[in-house]
């Protein structure tokens, strides 16, 4: 009979101090961000899908060695590149990334020995079309600099 | 209580008591439609339901007699109880496929029509031809009045009541454990 | 009579207008209420606080195909969720609200409360039936067994406020108790009984509305993460935003119920200045509760619920009945 | 210590003369860094049935049993009756060498750490094993996973339907010579 | 709690539990047989996600075989890096430096308490309380934001390179890791108020799914389901690996076998690995995160590896048939999971339903990592 | 007689009950199975009750009898319904079948 009652009683005393928890956490400010309203700035070394870096004049770095496609995992990057006569080294002529099959894993940036590809910080990256994830890079950077 | 019926006045739809009138033939009409339902549907759960459409109705209809009380007491005890019951049971009985009625000899339908038929032509032409007796009220037949006769005079039937209530209960155990157990 | 018959008739459409706002604006205010609890915001877009989101999620519900599975059974699909909105709408018609705000007060007012509150379970029963969906229908067994379960100790513990009340009339049970919070039947120490067990009596009760409308820890109809949504799996449309309004006007008159009943219906706890204010508030700091349960607890089992109505609060009402019989006896 | 005992246990598995075939094969393979080259190349003959005791911080695991098809409930006994757990069954193609090779891994829940690979090899062209699915329940899934991806037929299983392939998979993917 | 009935086997129904169920957490299928709420019978039935991982694993090279791992479990995915990363180490004889070392341990330790807050939230979902999984999540954020700010990601790191790691830590990790601490020891104090010591919950998890030694040992179960029936097995311990040894740690064991000590398993393992890494930031030495000579090439001698770790799940393996190329000859990979799900089938029979599906999230699925 | 007023007059109500009780009478001579003679037998019930509840609101002096009778029949009803389905399931169990015809044999 006791046990009967002191398993009420220590019941009901658990629910409400189950409630004190909740209560407490009603008054406390939220921690969400409101997604399409607000942004948040990533972090530094956050890897978003790759950009080239340019040089000074504006131009890219990428000798067109092709490291970064021999290194992806998945395959998503294809380049090409010429070599103008009289130059030392190959002109990057198309660098496209497939980002439809990128896995972010960073290997391309990893394998890069000529300071040329870096991580975007863009992370809301939406689209209903795939064709909107095959990235021009070359074209990407053309615009930066617009 | 019942004046001659040459008195009243036959009132417009329109009226107050008109109003009345209507709420009442509704009700009339709920209670067949809700019965003819009980008994005709081929699905059993669809005979519950039936069921409980005539019942809401004959609340309706006691509401009609001076009696709320047992109009809502006979929702709470057959809608919540009754009909739950017979819904447990359909579920728990029941596949689908056995649900359907079917008449063991085609003569059986007719021959129930004309039996109810004949059985409600009858009562009715006695109900109409009979000349009731009205007497005078003695009480108002309230809640209270009920509540008091059901402990002084009716004390004894209210008794044997809540016993066969129980022996209902227990015997419906025993025999539904039985069932389970076989 | 007549005339009452039209009052009733107005009433009902003042109280479908209630309900369906308080239903309504309920939804908001859990949506709400979780979110903070959560400490999230909630619903904040649409209209100053979100307000204007109930009237849009009704628009988008009606503007939504209805959708009748193949083989359900059609009848029933389709009165299923009229017949958990009507009753929870039939019911306001007796509650008073203050003094003089009453559509129609009865003698058995409370009697005609669980009268409609028991058809309530039947429309549980047949949506889950006639989806002809295996998790509808293990959501309405259970829905059904629990509401036979908790339906006796509320009927127990409103009979112990009946007795206390000396009436069935809900007007008449807060006559008794207007004067202070001495005299609400929640710690009844002035008036007919002066019994400490009343408190016991309030929560279950409380309990029992809970179970009885379906809400957590007892939401075992619709409890998602085990059939699904329950009886109204198959619902879309307004057939669910019915079930959905219903289950919020089950909550406002399972409050209604518990105020009148306990909380001294439109009284002022100190006697003075009572008013329709005063039962709104009480109304809403239950209703506030109840969100404030379901976002804290996690569901019971079906038979942990069966355990807790036969075991507790079937004897505990039991006893409180017979020692509130002795009290009125004796004093 | 349990690999002593596990050790002499496997050993009445074998006939005589086993253990001393097996030791010379486990010192070819110690060397690490040295021989590599030349060893990849060298044809190794094959390996025959008999327990090794392996370099635990160089491969993984203590015992490393092969035995025949036959012998495997037996070698499967041993270890259940030593209280091991079952931790994985899969296979490997040597497609080379015309043969499958199914590894059963065998762990203990005891500080006292041992654990054992028993591996048994079959022809491709008749992949046939019997299941030890009596003896560890558990191994239902792992051999319903190794029929999917090596076409493996474990005689004597209850219900070995694809797991992880389609229902209508007739095809086994980790076979070396699967072109998808 | 959930007896067994007698069963009429003409009145049972099949229920199928999935592929879309709330209760299943993903692409999960359970054909249950039940006779009303009991489960007469239960038929698993899992690979919707499956991916084939192991031939992938045939088809890269090692380094790009790397951030496989991290998709084959998505929210304890640093575990299943290290274990493969150990591997191959093992195998080509690359030294590690003590820093990456202790820094992977750290990372571990935080992503398998990131991974037991989202299970304890969606645990307690399952049972129908829905605030736990909010507070678990923000909890939970302040880790991710941590292991971002470091690796990159979120959730599919690809943080540890055969012989270190990705990128280094710096005092701003060092400090945030600091301050999470005591804060996630203020917050395992709120579940225990919230969750642990709810009557409600209590009542629905104990007794609940009762396992055996024997029934785990058949079906290889690690993890907190083997802890949570008195097995005292945690590969950390029992073969000790990385720098382990060098923390003082206990395993949290309940012989109860039933639900709630799988839960409590959990909840106290949280509080170990907080204690790991507060033992690792003190310790975290200076110095490089890469080997001196970084391995360019990885051709692991031809032979036979296997390295078990103990992931957030339980005890994950990889074995790897090296034939001394580029590219693993074989690579299968252990998931724990995998095996303790296995179980499901065989135990849930007699039990209610909704008893089934809270014992199915206290195994902790993760569908991705069964099917791999 | 206007059709609205059909409410103050007893023959309604007795033609009503009349009705009621043909159509259970109906329902029980046509149903087969157990729980649809159940069902029937409840609105032979409710017909009686519609009689008592009448009488008592127009001719008898002592309103009160009619509604105590009526509660009354209400409680049996309820008993009725309880053991009926408790012997309906057993008889399910036992024959697998709740058709009135499948049960005729009534040896163990």
């Amino acid at each position: 009979m006791v046990a009967y009652f002191s398993e009420i009683y220590n019941g009901l005393i658990s629910l409400f101090i189950g409630m004190g928890v909740t209560f407490k956490e009603f008054f406390k400010p939220t921690v969400t961000v409101q997604y399409p309203y607000e942004t948040l700035t990533m972090a530094d070394k956050y890897r978003g899908h790759v950009e080239l870096i340019e040089n000074d004049e504006g131009k890219p770095n990428c000798v067109a060695c092709g490291l970064c496609a021999r290194a992806c995992p998945s395959g998503c990057i294809t380049l090409a590149g010429e070599k103008p006569e009289g130059a030392k080294k190959k002109v990057l002529t198309r660098y496209i990334l497939d980002f439809t099959r990128c896995s972010l894993c960073g290997s391309c940036v990893e394998s890069c020995n000529f300071n040329a590809l870096e991580f975007s910080k863009e992370y809301n990256l939406a689209s209903t079309r795939k064709e909107d994830f095959i990235f021009d890079l070359l074209q990407r950077l053309e615009e930066r600099n617009k | 209580m019942n004046p001659p019926m040459s008195l009243i006045e036959a009132p417009s739809l329109f009226s107050v008591d008109g109003l009345v009138g209507v709420v009442f033939l509704i009700m009339m009409a709920i209670t067949v439609t809700g019965g003819i339902i009980a008994c005709n549907s081929e699905r059993l759960v669809r005979a519950v339901a039936g069921l409980i459409v005539c019942f809401v109705g004959v609340a309706g209809v006691y509401y009609f007699l001076n009696s709320p009380f047992v109009a809502m007491m006979q929702m709470l005890i057959y809608v919540g109880a009754v009909a739950v019951t017979i819904s447990f049971a359909i579920m728990l009985a029941a596949p689908e496929e056995k649900m359907k009625i079917g008449t063991s000899s085609p003569l059986v339908g007719p021959f129930g029509f004309g039996t109810a038929a004949l059985i409600t032509g009858g009562l009715s032409v006695l109900a109409v031809r009979t000349e009731w007796p009205v007497m005078t009220k003695i009480n108002d037949g309230s809640v209270k009045n009920i509540g008091i006769q059901l402990l002084t005079n009716f004390s004894m039937v209210f008794e044997l009541i809540s016993i066969v209530l129980l022996i209902a209960i227990i015997g419906a155990l025993i025999i539904a454990r039985a069932g389970r157990d076989s | 009579m007549s005339l009452t018959l039209l009052n009733v008739i107005i009433a009902v459409v003042i109280a479908i207008a209630f309900a369906a706002l308080n239903a309504a604006y309920l939804v908001w205010a859990e949506r709400r209420g979780a979110a903070r609890i959560q400490r999230r915001p909630g619903p904040n877009i649409n209209g100053p606080f979100g307000l204007l989101q109930p009237p849009l999620d009704g628009i988008k519900l009606m503007a939504k195909q209805l959708i009748i599975p193949g083989g359900v059974d059609k009848i029933l699909f389709i009165a299923a969720p009229v017949l958990a909105m009507f009753p929870a709408i039939m019911s306001f018609v007796t509650i008073p609200f203050s003094d003089t705000i009453v559509a129609k007060n009865m003698d058995v007012g409370i009697l005609m409360i669980f009268a409609f509150a028991s058809m309530g379970g039947m429309s549980l029963l047949f949506a889950g039936w006639s989806s002809r969906n295996k998790y509808a229908m293990m959501s309405s067994i259970r829905a059904v067994s629990q509401a036979v379960a908790y339906e006796i100790p509320m009927l127990i513990t409103t009979i112990t406020v009946v007795m206390i009340a000396g009436s069935m009339n809900l007007m008449e049970i807060v006559h008794q108790q207007s004067s202070s919070i001495l005299h609400w039947n929640i710690f009844p120490l002035l008036g007919n009984s002066h019994n400490l067990l009343m408190p016991f009596s309030f929560l279950i009760f409380f309990v029992c509305t809970l179970a009885e409308t379906n809400r957590a820890p007892f939401d075992l109809g619709e409890a998602e993460s085990e059939l699904v949504a329950g009886f109204h799996t198959e619902y879309g449309s307004m057939g669910f935003g019915l079930f959905f309004m219903g289950e919020y006007a089950n909550i406002v008159i399972g409050s209604c119920m518990t105020t009148i009943l306990f909380l001294g219906g439109w009284g002022c706890p100190f006697g003075l200045f009572p008013g329709v204010w005063w039962f709104l508030l009480k109304l809403y700091i239950l209703i506030a509760t109840i969100i404030w349960i379901r976002w804290t607890f996690p569901r019971t089992t079906i038979y942990g619920l069966l355990n807790l109505s036969w075991k507790i609060l079937i004897p505990l009402s039991l006893f409180n009945l017979l020692f509130t019989a002795g009290l009125i006896k004796v004093f | 210590m349990i690999i002593e005992k596990i050790k002499l246990a496997f050993q009445d598995l074998f006939p005589v003369a086993e253990p001393e075939v097996s030791a010379p094969e486990e010192k070819a393979e110690e060397p690490e860094e040295t021989k590599t080259k030349k060893k990849v190349k060298t044809k190794k003959p094959p390996r025959l049935n008999g327990v090794i005791e392996c370099n635990y911080t160089v491969h993984g695991y203590h015992l490393d049993v092969q035995v025949d098809a036959d012998q495997l409930l037996d070698a499967v006994s041993i270890v259940d009756q030593a209280e091991f757990f079952i931790e994985s069954i899969t296979g490997v193609d040597w497609i080379k060498e015309d043969q499958i090779e199914i590894v059963y891994d065998f762990s203990r829940y005891d500080f006292d750490t041992c654990r054992v690979v028993i591996r048994t090899r079959v022809n491709r062209s008749s992949p046939v094993v019997p299941t030890i699915t009596d003896i560890y329940a558990g191994a239902n899934w792992h051999e319903r996973e190794t029929h999917d991806f090596f076409g493996i037929k474990f005689d004597g299983h209850p219900h070995l339907i694809p797991l992880l392939l389609p229902e209508d998979a007739d095809f086994h993917p980790l076979l070396k010579d699967f072109k998808a | 709690m959930s007896s067994p009935i007698q069963l009429q086997p003409d009145e049972t129904f099949v229920l199928n539990v999935g592929p879309q169920h709330p209760a299943t957490h993903g692409v999960l299928r359970v054909k249950m047989e039940m006779n009303g709420e009991y489960i007469v019978n239960a038929e698993t039935v899992i690979g919707y996600i499956h991916r084939m991982h192991e031939k992938m694993g045939e088809n890269k090279t090692y380094p790009q075989y790397l951030m496989n791992l991290s998709r084959m479990d998505y929210l304890g995915a640093m575990g299943y890096s290290h274990g493969h990363v150990l591997v191959v180490e093992k195998a080509s004889g690359i030294e590690v430096p003590e820093r990456a070392e202790y820094i992977r341990a750290i990372m571990v330790e935080l992503n398998r308490i990131s991974s037991h807050l989202f299970w304890f939230g969606a645990f307690v979902m399952d049972l129908g309380g829905f605030s736990p999984l909010m507070y678990a999540l923000q909890d939970r954020e302040h880790i991710l934001d941590m292991l971002e700010a470091v690796t990159g990601s979120r959730l599919t790191y690809c943080y540890f390179r055969f012989g270190g790691l990705y990128n280094d830590v710096d005092d701003e990790f060092v400090d945030a890791a600091r301050r999470f601490i005591p804060r996630m020891r203020k917050s395992l104090i709120k579940y225990e108020k919230l969750v642990t010591g709810n009557i409600i919950f209590r009542k629905r998890l104990e007794g609940n799914a009762l396992l055996s030694k024997e029934t785990c040992r058949k079906y290889g179960a690690t993890s907190a389901v083997a802890r949570g029936s008195g097995i005292n097995y945690d590969v950390r311990k029992n073969e000790p690996y990385s720098v382990y040894p060098e923390f003082d740690f206990d395993v949290p064991v309940y012989h109860e076998g039933d639900s709630l000590a799988r839960y409590m398993v959990r909840m106290d393992e949280i509080e170990q690995s907080l204690r790991i890494i507060e033992q690792g930031l003190d310790k975290l030495p200076d110095g490089p995160i890469m080997p001196a000579k970084k391995p360019k090439l990885i051709k692991p001698p031809a032979g036979d590896y296997y390295q078990a770790v103990e992931t957030a799940r339980g005890n994950f393996g990889v074995r790897l048939v090296s034939d001394g190329t580029k590219i693993p000859y074989r690579l299968k990979l252990r998931s724990p999971t995998f095996s303790n799900m296995h179980l499901f089938d065989e135990t849930c029979r007699g039990m209610m339903i909704m008893d089934a599906l809270a014992f199915m999230g206290s195994l902790d699925l993760v569908i991705p990592e069964i099917d791999r | 007689m206007s059709i609205f007023t059909l409410y103050n007059n007893l023959n309604t109500f007795l033609i009503l009950g009349a009705l009621l009780f043909g159509i259970g009478i109906y329902g029980i001579i046509t149903r087969r199975t157990l729980i649809g003679m159940l069902i029937a037998s409840e609105l032979l019930l409710a017909g009686a009750s519609i009689n008592f509840m009448a009488f008592n609101r127009f001719t008898a002096p002592d309103p009160v009898v009619g509604q105590i009778f009526t509660l009354f029949i209400m409680a049996i009803a309820a008993a009725e319904a309880a053991i009926g389905l408790s012997i309906v399931i057993a008889v399910y169990s036992h024959f697998k079948s709740i058709d009135a015809e499948d049960t005729v044999q009534l040896k163990g």
